[in-house]
């Protein structure tokens, strides 16, 4: 008989790879495991959706909406990621089951992991695989987007003028790791 | 004047003054018997075997540039025969027959180097295809031999075959017969026959439409330098296809794309026969010269504009370095692109067509060059005797609306 | 070792300080600044390479990138060897170890010199003409010798061991070139508040200011602005410096390629460093201030050693305080070489004298003879001597009427020539940008561009300093102003210092040989001489691409930067028109050589392409799994136990399902969570099975086609709730089967209110297979009554997992009692551990894909990519039950039903057993109706799996074969290179044919 | 690689976008004959000049759109989103 107590605690997949610290300049943390979804739908469900999740999700392209605890990422016209502390998956789930209108709940919690990416070099060591203008007028606090990282899909959220937020598919995450540290190499706190 | 090493040294004293031009430039007659557009390798081809083998010497090719300034002055030059379905086999083969001659018949040195074609096998999917395409041959009385990856590495040394590595070579295929051609040699050697034979090559000449007579039939054709009357005219335009095809009322199930290649510095010889790896998409061989000719893939979109990203060729170049990690200090020289001709099955369109006394070669997309021979030869004989010739009849244009599609690749299930 | 050719005192290099390196062996030293190119000079080394065609001895031409001669092998060590380097290029580190290329035994003494004897047959093309008889030889003895003689340098012995990195980068100004053009237009830039990125690929920005002393800016010396802006340029924020950069090549939407190199000057590179690192830059607008290129003259035997241009030899005085010889005779078509001459006479060359090819003396010319130089107005090179380096040139002098009359012959050891000056149009014309014939100076220029890109200083035809300045400020200002920048006022510079001539003279000079047999190289690498141009004129090559390809020119490393105006001159020349009428070959990407290793960059090894591994990947690993690669994941292929090999691991796992349960990790599954009202409409639009009547909480196994008709991929459908569906897909076919449903959702059926979700890696998926796989999962099972009746075949709850939130589904590909556990990734190696010790437990074991594969053969489920190509429809590979006939439309409908796609000489898939019980067939072989086909039989079908079957006892295999179902119990032949194998066609399902054991 | 200008996200790296071909291509109707299907899999037009695409901005908001592209220069003249009329192109039209 499985002993049910026996699950291990739930941690990021990135948290399993080397911890790449290389102070000011660059520095990669996994992300503390949190709840996601995949939410789609049409007008009125996106209306509703804001008293659902306790947010309002944003419009205008590439851009994130935040509470203290809650995260709505713009990543199409009619898709939001959506991201809260670990736990809140059924909560969430729930309140979504409300809505009359159309639309799509998808719980991809397990499917994302993710970096805490930050520090003077940060936009730098992305640019090694990211195709995308990371100046702060292009690429502002507040936006972000599903793009590439190398031959991986990302969704990368610009938290600060110095921090990003990355997300990718849990197998993916060896790989975005090995890229970013590679690129990471040469921004040594010395260096 | 017959080439010979006799003839060079008799030149050598007369300092080279008095070689004839190689191919004659005239100004275009009013009227041929047959009229072929497109001065490529195919073209210039069909010319030379019309007049040579069906009798047909009135004959023009036209061409908007210069010869051989098409695909065939752009491509990797891999000449193969090791196809998988039967009518590919027996079309390719035909051409592979003819290239063993070549140089005889023409008495021009193609510098056809028969090699060896490696496709390297890295899946346990590679390995089910590649057999497959290995037992047809064999059947087709096609020289294919399957190798383990020791014997891979030992037919061409510095092949990577470590077992830890991304997508290690498991086994591979190899067609000795295979190999490459000096791509412009083959166009002028053509030209220079084909002319001797009374062929008009007419460069500089853009065909701009296809006239046609009353009852629907090709009566001649428009071009840059004028009207020319033709009793019959064969399209040979590859890039260009759905272009010329489009001036006489035909559509075409093609696409253009820009397909990539370029070549390394000289080195000394280290590549030693045709490597070609579909699965991480590589496909390399040394030219006499010592430059490495590598082959790069097809932007995504249509383009007329012969060049393309660079993601593509830098694609191609990481599976280099991998298949040779001894190469990544090689250097680029040279890149370039060409326009390729592609169908849905990416097999060819060799045929008669909807317009009587129109003939139409297209569709041979990314892997032409190595038909060259062959399609000359069965669009002349197909444009001779008015009816496709046996071997070419199943490559007919109608065979998309009847689901006959020839499509090599989807056989081999990587369209999957 | 000869005396020393370095100078006094001068130069940018660092007399403090030694560095010693090695030439083909021998030692020499030199110094900080020096390039191996300036460093060897001053040893007095001039020959340093071969010519590539005749191994003729030669030296260096040029003192920068377009150096066609001198290329050499850098070694560090077996892999970090690198070969064809221009030793004009390679900055000197101390033990640098350098050899030459392309002689044996040795640079002197080399046998390939032969070769020149035969020079006379030896002619362009003359490979065309001959080595046809016997046919036989080309092969076997003409080829194999032409390819040992060919080629430059040799590739290293062993992999590269250094790193290349990628960047990305965006602006609103690139500036390439950091002349004083360059400078200017990236100050004025950087002035607007743009971000520019400004690059050269030398060490040091300041282009040609670098070599001249004599310049002076706004009454500062040269050297001084350039520090000045370049230390202005550092300090702002908005702007990046790249030194040893080069732009390289030109793409769509002003995307450039630079190569930074890195770490190749360094003695000792430090390992975070990469060797290069390419740089894709998107610019919003270009300026290109590239400068120009100087063309050499084109006289009888023009390619000794110590024949070099003449601002070269200007630049290895002033930069490196290197004069090239002692005895100096300057030919010029302008007056650019008295710069030369004079420099090198203040640095104490004996120059003998200027041969200069115009009639009238020019002001330069005035100025040399006042200075004590002898001018020859009038005069050319008619004739050189010398071994390994030139001894002697021979004047001649041009009449009037043109006629050319012999001269005195005059002993040098330098011969310092310049036809004037080509403007470095490469990079423009790459960007599609037009060029226009500028009919006074003899040169192309920029014309109208296709790209956001502006020319700027000598590349767009200045000539003075102070135009160079002019033309990059407003370049610049321009730029950063459309990019969105600030206004910045108009400047004019108050500039003097050394001018260039852009045009000059074009094409071979005159002089008095025989034209049809003197050698006047027109391009030194591939020694292609005038003679040779005329030649493919003559043979017919009409047009300068045909006499590119025929007689090579232009085609060498150096891509005909110094040779290609030439070539086009005595090219239009041959045939009688303008160089305009006759056009130019296409300048293609890269403007120079580009290390493979830097456009593969991160992509090796390991990082070559991701790998993706499922959560239980640690744990098959530990159980010394070997894995297999199914698209871009890692699957558990068998787990071997004891010293079993793989046969034997397979037919236990396999011989352990059908008798007790096996577990299988089928975590790489694509799974689509298809979401909304419509979703049943949507799902049975795209399959052909019919999806609106399958009740919640059932499965269906679903077949894809695209709109061709032919199979696409397959998988198991089941419904959550009335409007959420389950979709599984096949490993491989994952994310293409999204993107088409995705394609007939949005551009085909927008109005559909359904939405879909990759769920592939949200789940980790563990299947249970067996007669005991019911008590294996139980324990772990929450929320589902498993019981038979109640969750019979092909159902599908949503229940509590080992307590997790999970998905259970009642499926089996192996035709056993089977159910897949879905629970959230996470969690996936815990559910793999518990229901792998449950089975073990209960006499089970973990399977891989090889059993998994067989056990599905057995029961004859197809696997779409294998056992169906792309050629096959639902009905051929014997699933036309599933098509839903009664439905309008769906995908794939309209193309299966062409006529070419049904009928008896389909080819479907059928079961074959081999006479032999003991035989296992080959996948791929082919089927014929003969023992012994002759060649070109046509072929019935071939075996697409073929496996041992340990429950059957014998080898079984499923097959293609043409109209196989009408052939049922009749024979036929596998024919192996081994002989004939006779087989039987059967009905594919080999086990359990009643299939009585899926409800056990 | 191209600059593509997404209708939702604007300007962005072609890697990031997947080409679909023509635009303006029926789907065969289910009864309809060879000829019909074949053109609609396989008849382009293949213009040298403005053809009308679909892409879709797979890597990130995933949506089709409309696009013009001038084949021979390869500029984008228009991109527009799914549903929107197609901008006026000053007259040029596009087969
Ligand atoms: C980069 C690249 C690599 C390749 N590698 C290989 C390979 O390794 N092996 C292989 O077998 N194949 C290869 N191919 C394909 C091969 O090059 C072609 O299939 C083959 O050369 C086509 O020859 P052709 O004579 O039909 O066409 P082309 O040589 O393109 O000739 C067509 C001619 O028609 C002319 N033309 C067009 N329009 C008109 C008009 N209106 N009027 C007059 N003339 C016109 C063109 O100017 C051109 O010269 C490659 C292609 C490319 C681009
Ligand atoms: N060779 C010459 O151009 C030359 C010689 C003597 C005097 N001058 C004088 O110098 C002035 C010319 O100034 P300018 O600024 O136009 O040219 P410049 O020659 O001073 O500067 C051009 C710079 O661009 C660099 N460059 C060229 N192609 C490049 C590429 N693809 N990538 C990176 N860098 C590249 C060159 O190495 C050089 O450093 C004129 O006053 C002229 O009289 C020029
Ligand atoms: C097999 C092959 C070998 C080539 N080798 C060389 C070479 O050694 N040097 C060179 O400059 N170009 C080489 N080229 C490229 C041509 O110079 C040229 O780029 C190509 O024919 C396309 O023409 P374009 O660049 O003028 O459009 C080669 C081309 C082919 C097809
Ligand atoms: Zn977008």
């Amino acid at each position: 008989m499985a002993d049910l107590t026996a699950l291990p605690a739930r941690v990021e997949d990135f948290a399993g790879l080397a911890p790449l610290d290389h102070g000011s300049r660059f520095t990669a943390a996994p992300l503390v495991p949190a709840t996601r979804f995949v939410f789609r739908g049409r007008e009125a469900a996106i209306e509703a959706a804001t008293a659902a999740f306790g947010l309002a999700l944003p419009r205008t392209a590439c851009r994130a909406a935040e509470t203290a605890d809650r995260a709505a990422l713009w990543l199409g016209p009619d898709e939001w990621l959506l991201l809260a502390p670990d736990g809140e998956g059924e909560a969430i789930a729930a309140a979504f089951r409300e809505i009359a209108a159309p639309h799509s709940l998808v719980d991809v919690s397990h499917r994302n992991t993710g970096l805490d990416l930050s520090g003077s070099e940060v936009a730098a060591v992305l640019n090694a695989g990211c195709p995308l203008d990371l100046h702060l007028a292009a690429f502002p606090v507040g936006m972000c987007t599903r793009t590439l990282f190398a031959k991986a899909e990302i969704v990368l959220w610009r938290r600060a003028v110095d921090r990003f937020r990355l997300e990718c598919w849990r197998s993916f995450a060896p790989y975005v790791h090995g890229v970013i540290a590679d690129a990471a190499l040469e921004y040594t706190d010395e260096g | 004047m017959h080439f010979s090493f006799l003839s060079l040294l008799r030149n050598a004293f007369s300092a080279h003054r008095d070689w004839p031009e190689q191919w004659r430039s005239p100004e275009p007659k009013p009227a041929y018997d047959v009229v072929i557009v497109g001065g490529g390798g195919h073209g210039l081809a069909a010319a030379y075997y019309l007049a040579a083998e069906f009798g047909i010497r009135d004959v023009a090719v036209v061409e908007k540039g210069w010869i051989g300034g098409g695909n065939t002055g752009r491509n990797t030059t891999i000449v193969r025969s090791n196809y998988l379905l039967e009518e590919s086999e027996a079309l390719y083969d035909h051409a592979l027959k003819l290239w063993e001659n070549l140089s005889q018949v023409l008495n021009y040195n193609v510098m056809f180097s028969p090699r060896g074609v490696m496709m390297l096998a890295h899946t346990t999917h590679d390995v089910q295809s590649f057999k497959r395409h290995y037992h047809a041959n064999r059947l087709a009385g096609i020289d294919t031999e399957w190798l383990t990856p020791e014997e891979a590495r030992d037919w061409c040394p510095g092949l990577n075959i470590a077992k830890d590595i991304r997508y290690p070579i498991v086994g591979a295929t190899l067609q000795k017969r295979g190999g490459v051609a000096r791509h412009d040699a083959v166009a002028w050697g053509y030209a220079r026959a084909a002319s001797a034979l009374g062929v008009d090559i007419i460069q500089n000449c853009e065909v701009t439409g296809v006239r046609r007579g009353a009852d629907g039939a090709v009566i001649g054709l428009d071009t840059s330098g004028g009207t020319i009357a033709a009793k019959k005219v064969g399209v040979s335009v590859a890039g260009h296809s759905s272009q010329v095809m489009d001036m006489a009322g035909v559509r075409l199930p093609i696409e253009s794309f820009p397909l990539q290649a370029l070549v390394s510095e000289p080195l000394k010889p280290i590549v030693s026969c045709v490597v070609m790896s579909n699965t991480i998409h590589a496909y390399i061989s040394q030219s006499d010269k010592g430059d490495l000719v590598i082959g790069a893939g097809t932007d995504q979109y249509v383009s007329y504009s012969q060049t393309g990203g660079m993601q593509i060729t830098a694609h191609t170049l990481d599976a280099i370095c991998e298949l040779f990690p001894v190469l990544r200090r090689a250097r680029m020289m040279r890149n370039w692109g060409g326009i390729v001709d592609t169908t849905a099955d990416r097999s060819p369109i060799l045929g008669t067509t909807p317009v009587p006394g129109l003939y139409v070669n297209c569709g041979w997309g990314t892997g032409g060059f190595k038909a060259t021979p062959g399609a000359g030869h069965l669009l002349a004989a197909t444009i001779a005797r008015g009816e496709p010739h046996p071997i070419a009849a199943p490559f007919s244009l109608d065979r998309f609306a009847r689901g006959r599609l020839i499509d090599e690749a989807a056989a081999a299930a990587v369209a999957h | 070792m000869s005396a020393s050719f370095r100078t006094a005192a001068g130069g940018r290099i660092d007399r403090t300080k030694r560095l010693s390196f090695s030439f083909d062996g021998v030692a020499y030293s030199g110094h900080p600044g020096d390039t191996l190119a300036s460093a060897l000079l001053a040893n007095g080394v001039r020959l340093m390479a071969r010519s590539f065609k005749y191994h003729r001895p030669r030296g260096v031409v040029t003192a920068g990138s377009e150096e066609p001669n001198a290329l050499v092998t850098v070694i560090r060590d077996d892999g970090r060897t690198t070969p064809n380097l221009a030793a004009t290029t390679v900055e000197l580190y101390d033990g640098l170890v350098a050899v030459s290329q392309n002689r044996w035994p040795s640079l002197k003494w080399d046998v390939g010199a032969l070769n020149g004897l035969a020079a006379p047959i030896f002619v362009s093309g003359f490979y065309y003409k001959t080595f046809m008889w016997p046919r036989s030889f080309w092969k076997k003895v003409y080829e194999p010798q032409i390819r040992a003689a060919a080629g430059f340098g040799e590739a290293p012995k062993a992999a590269d061991p250094d790193r290349y990195v990628n960047r990305f980068a965006h602006c609103d100004v690139l500036v390439i070139g950091a002349g004083p053009a360059g400078l200017a237009a990236a100050g004025a830039a950087a002035e607007a508040g743009a971000r520019v990125i400004l690059c050269d690929e030398n060490p040091e920005f300041g282009g040609s200011l670098l070599t001249d002393a004599s310049a002076t800016i706004d009454g500062e010396p040269g050297a001084a602005w350039v520090a000045a802006v370049v230390a202005d340029l550092a300090a702002r924020p908005n702007v990046t410096l790249l030194t040893r950069t080069t732009a390289f090549g030109w793409y769509q939407d002003n995307m450039v390629g630079l190569l930074e190199r890195v770490t190749d000057h360094l003695a000792d590179p430090p390992t975070p460093l990469p060797r290069e690192r390419l740089w894709q830059v998107r610019a919003k607008r270009a300026v290109i201030a590239a400068g120009a290129l100087e063309r050499p003259l084109v006289f009888p035997e023009n390619d000794r050693p110590g024949i070099m241009l003449a601002d070269a030899a200007r630049t290895y005085l002033s930069r490196h305080g290197v004069a090239a010889g002692s005895r100096a005779v300057v030919f010029t078509a302008t007056d650019a070489a008295y710069a030369a001459a004079l420099a090198a006479k203040a640095a104490g060359v004996n120059v003998v004298l200027v041969a200069d090819l115009r009639r009238e003396a020019s002001p330069a010319a005035e100025a040399a003879r006042a200075s004590g130089i002898r001018v020859d107005l009038a005069t050319t090179i008619e004739a050189t001597s010398g071994g390994r380096s030139v001894e002697s040139v021979r004047l001649a002098r041009i009449a009037p009427n043109g006629s050319v009359s012999p001269g005195e012959t005059v002993a040098c050891d330098l011969v310092l020539h310049s036809a004037g000056f080509t403007p470095t149009v490469h990079l423009y014309s790459q960007s599609r940008g037009k060029l226009r014939w500028d009919d006074a100076r003899g040169v192309f220029l920029p014309g109208e561009p296709h790209e956001d890109v502006t020319c700027a200083g000598a590349c767009n035809g200045a000539e003075t300093l102070a135009a160079c300045l002019d033309q990059g400020h407003a370049a610049g200002a321009a730029a950063a102003r459309a990019a969105g920048g600030a206004e910045v006022a108009p400047r004019t510079c108050a500039a003097s210092g050394l001018s260039i001539e852009i045009g000059g003279h074009l094409g071979e000079v005159p002089h008095g040989r025989d034209a049809s047999r003197v050698k006047c190289f027109v391009d030194l690498q591939h020694d292609v001489t005038a003679k040779d141009v005329r030649l493919a004129v003559r043979e017919g090559f009409r047009s300068i691409e045909l006499v590119k390809r025929f007689t090579t020119t232009g085609m060498a490393t150096d891509q005909g930067k110094a040779s290609n105006m030439n070539a086009l001159a005595v090219a239009a020349a041959a045939m009688g028109l303008d160089v305009p009428e006759v056009g130019l070959t296409s300048f293609r990407r890269p403007y120079t050589p580009v290390s493979f290793g830097a456009f593969a960059g991160v992509n090796r090894g390991d990082l070559f392409d991701p790998i993706r591994r499922t959560p239980s990947h640690e744990a098959a690993a530990a159980l010394g799994a070997p894995f297999e690669d199914v698209g871009l994941w890692k699957r558990a292929w068998w787990f071997p136990r004891g010293d079993e090999d793989r046969h034997a691991a397979v037919a236990r796992e396999c011989r352990t399902v059908r008798e007790s349960v096996g577990v299988f990790d089928a975590s790489t599954l694509g799974k689509i969570e298809v979401v909304g009202p419509d979703a049943a409409e949507f799902l049975n639009r795209m399959y052909v099975n019919p999806f609106l009547k399958l009740g919640v909480g059932k499965c269906r196994y679903g077949i894809l086609c695209r709109d061709d008709g032919f199979v696409y991929d397959d998988g198991v459908v089941g419904r959550i709730a009335a409007d959420r569906f389950h979709v599984t897909t096949t490993t491989g076919g994952a994310p293409r089967v999204l993107a088409m449903m995705e394609d007939y959702l949005q551009t085909e059926w927008p109005e559909l209110d359904v939405w879909l979700t990759s769920t592939t890696e949200q789940w980790a998926v563990v299947a249970v297979q067996g007669p005991k796989a019911r008590e294996v999962i139980a324990p772990l099972v929450e929320g589902v009554d498993l019981a038979a009746a109640a969750f019979p075949h092909m159902s599908v709850a949503e229940c509590r997992i080992m307590g997790l939130p999970g998905r259970l589904f009642r499926v089996s590909f192996t035709g056993e009692l089977g159910f897949e556990l879905n629970v959230p990734a996470t969690y996936g190696a815990a559910l793999w551990d518990a229901l792998l010790a449950r089975a073990l437990d209960l006499g089970g074991c973990a399977y891989g894909t090889e059993a998994m594969h067989v056990l599905r053969a057995e029961k004859g489920y197809v696997i779409v990519g294998q056992d169906t190509d792309g050629t096959l429809t639902p009905a051929d590979a014997g699933l036309g039950w599933a098509v839903g006939k009664a439905k309008a439309d769906f995908v794939g409908k309209a193309g299966m039903a062409r006529p070419d796609l049904t009928g008896p000489h389909r080819k479907e898939i059928v079961g074959l057993l081999p006479d032999d019980p003991k035989c296992v067939l080959e996948e791929g072989a082919q089927i014929t109706a003969e023992a012994y086909p002759a060649k070109g039989t046509h072929a019935l079908g071939h075996v697409t799996s073929a496996y041992w079957s340990e429950n059957v006892g014998r080898g079984i295999a499923l097959a293609m074969i043409e109209g196989g179902r009408s052939r049922m119990g009749t024979k036929l032949h596998v024919p192996m290179p081994t002989g004939p194998i006779t087989v039987t066609v059967v009905d594919p399902v080999f086990w359990d044919k009643e299939g009585k054991r899926l409800d056990g | 690689m191209l600059l593509i200008t997404c209708p939702w996200c604007g300007p962005r790296p072609e890697i990031e976008f997947a080409a679909r071909g023509e635009a303006h291509v029926a789907r065969a109707a289910p009864d309809a004959d060879g000829e019909a299907i074949a053109a609609a899999l396989y008849l382009r037009s293949n213009t040298r000049g403005l053809l009308a695409e679909r892409w879709r901005h797979v890597y990130g908001c995933g949506r089709y759109f409309n696009a013009v592209r001038h084949t021979v220069t390869d500029k984008f003249v228009a991109t527009w989103r799914v549903g929107e009329s197609r901008p006026d192109l000053g007259g040029e039209g596009t087969r």
